[in-house]
């Protein structure tokens, strides 16, 4: 059964987890990524709410109201799991004791900023916790669309303003998985339906794209 | 006089001009019945809040009291809010990330008048603040949040004030006690003192002046 | 029944507490202070190893292991007590918190200045955690013996390195309650079997003895 | 491999010259049978202890080893203790205010290199660290302390590591796995993970490394 788009990219995300990592999930695409981690890999999600050991979410008669997740969402607490406060939480967070944060993301650019909190004079969300975690999880990945219905979200330069400077790691697109490294914006994978033409349109940055760019293949 | 008292009784204290720190992430553990009280029964003005969030569906009342009442706020995250969204545009309303957020509401508390962080480094946050190298990474400084009032939501709070929050709705109601002068928590259960786990109380009775019963 | 000499000072601190105080007791004298707290009035007594609402030790054969004060004795919890960490602790003591701090002192000075962690070339005790409650109490009360050994130890400048500066708010001895103002140490208290020569004798300081001191007496 | 291990192997990490956080208050909390194991089946040296009290009555395997493989230490009370009297006059001991040594564990496990406090303002805590008047009060600036290596003792811990610490045993140990590289705790139950109450899991287990069960 071929996947949609967005739990092609979401399996593409689990498949980047090891054995005992920390993770924590932003709301939208990412909250698609728990049903694709492999049995047998202990990752423990974190919610920035205060709670680590997220499982998933209950059936409707099972709710227990003060259980959830940071987009709101009721969830359940996996055996060895354990609540907190918010101090505690971002304690845990800035401490670098997350080791994956996956987000989405307005515009992200060559130099790993990511801009995801406002579109000046449009729209003001706020920062949420994702500044935070971009800043302090060990390795930042952004999960999302491509383009914003056509339009390009990847650029040289960010034009909106920041949620964090040079914090993205990775970019993982229903088009491509690119690295964002001290050269520039590096693919690894592009996706099987998607043509090295077809992604350099949709992106308004500059790529590198090296020999050995792989085709983007889930379990 | 014991601390279990009426809504009306416990509102009493704040003043115009209070800065009033709001518990809650969303509408987990949001005050709501106490909110409902000062929008309704006080003409409290030129208030100033401090809460995670904004949110014109899930908390009215502090949408009203944002939009009328108040001089500015505090937020992490307020989405949808028309009131907000008129705070930003009036330069009323300081955007900060929630950890951040969190950190300065516990160094009010915890007598830390301000750290450093590097959350907010190359962004808008970091405008106006002193910045630090420290041990080969840049940091800002940011201060304490202290408040005149903090209102708070408990699962369980006993006649001494100590309080219990189950699950995820600890958040920012756990801290805000502390780094206010005044506090009123409300709860749907109110037992005796002994009737909480000392190693489950959330809140020691200490930081709580006022207790409001509400209708499970 | 007269009292004790070390009974008459802890009776006569324990008179200066108010209902709902949160108080936090030194080693040494001030643990004989709780058996002088009149019934009805409600005093929390905080450890700063993680405590509050500390009650009278109990016997024996009911010890709880994990139930001390702050000197390490035995100690039981109130109802509405409750444990927690030593950044908790520290934090409600830093965030002044705790209303009174009752503790022993080496030298105390007319500035409020309190010694209690060294005698230079003789002992290296360590300041645990008095510093923080003789900066950051409200209110802070020296309980001891007015002199060691004869020697006076109210001065009026310490000479020995300082664990508070400018802390201390009164000083009970068996001899006087004295307050530390912006004018000096002003004697409000003499004890009955103290006379004003002896007083001073016995004192380093220079001392305001207003014409309307009290007898020092207790209930 | 799961964090349950023989003594040896936890501790089998632990380099020469490694800043170690020991928890405990006086004999409370304190990890002995870990810190024996380091006396007495390891030769490491040039050792760095961050601990609350040196006590050579109570606190004998750290005794001995700030008597001959330490290199320094920072302690907030150490009576008495010959070793740390060695230390001191060797300039090797740096004692600090037990709030500040609290709070700079917390601050080096949550990411705040640095805070202000105004304990030990006007007092030789002061020396040579920066200052700041801030808000009309002067303080003084304290950095997070980090470890290469916690040892910690639990009353209960599951086989994920999620540690309960009971009463007053808390105290530092509940601070320290966050601000070290490496963290062992010892504990006289280990029982299997979701048998501790969530509400009361003192450490979360994605702080510790190692488990080393001790006889009751």
């Amino acid at each position: 059964m071929a996947l949609d788009w967005r739990n092609f990219v979401a399996r593409r995300v689990a498949m980047l987890f090891k054995d005992g990592d920390v993770v924590n999930l932003g709301i939208g695409l990412p909250t698609l990524i728990p049903n694709h981690i492999p049995a047998g890999l202990k990752v423990t999600l974190q919610g920035e709410n205060g709670v680590l050991g997220l499982g998933p979410a209950p059936p409707l008669h099972e709710i227990n109201k003060d259980v959830f997740d940071a987009g709101g969402a009721w969830a359940t607490l996996n055996p060895g799991g354990s609540f907190f406060d918010s101090a505690v939480s971002f304690g845990l967070i800035r401490g670098g004791h997350v080791d994956i944060t996956v987000l989405g993301a307005l515009q992200v650019d060559r130099e790993g900023n990511l801009a995801n909190w406002m579109v000046p004079g449009k729209l003001m969300a706020g920062y949420g916790g994702a500044m935070d975690l971009i800043t302090c999880a060990k390795k930042v990945i952004v999960a999302m669309e491509h383009t914003n219905k056509g339009d390009p979200k990847i650029f040289n330069k960010c034009s909106f303003p920041l949620t964090g400077a040079k914090c993205v790691d990775i970019i993982v697109t229903n088009m491509a998985l690119i690295e964002v490294t001290d050269e520039g914006l590096v693919v690894r994978e592009i996706a099987p339906d998607t043509t090295v033409e077809q992604l350099k349109a949709a992106t308004e940055a500059d790529l590198i794209i090296p020999d050995d760019v792989k085709v983007m293949t889930v379990y | 006089m014991g601390k279990l008292m009426s809504v009306l009784e416990a509102i009493e204290p704040i003043k115009d001009g209070d800065t009033i720190l709001v518990g809650g992430f969303g509408p987990m553990g949001y005050p709501g019945r106490v909110m409902r009280a000062i929008l309704k029964q006080t003409e409290l003005k030129d208030l100033f809040f401090v809460a995670n969030a904004a949110n014109q569906n899930y908390l009215v009342a502090l949408e009203k009291l944002l939009l009328t009442r108040a001089r500015g706020m505090i937020a992490t995250f307020t989405r949808p809010s028309a009131a907000a969204e008129k705070l930003y545009k009036e330069g009323k309303l300081e955007i900060i990330p929630q950890g951040t957020f969190s950190e300065r509401i516990r160094a009010g508390g915890a007598g830390i008048p301000a750290f450093f962080t590097p959350v907010g480094f190359g962004t808008a946050v970091e405008e106006g603040k002193i910045k630090m190298t420290i041990d080969g990474r840049e940091y800002i400084m940011e201060k304490a949040i202290k408040g005149d009032v903090a209102i708070i939501k408990a699962s369980k709070v006993d006649l001494e004030g100590n309080c219990f929050m189950s699950g995820c709705t600890k958040n920012f109601g756990a801290l805000m006690p502390a780094a206010a002068k005044y506090t009123i928590v409300e709860a749907e259960e109110v037992v005796k003192p002994g009737k909480i786990d000392p190693e489950l109380v959330t809140v020691p009775g200490i930081l709580i002046d006022a207790i409001v019963k509400v209708g499970a």
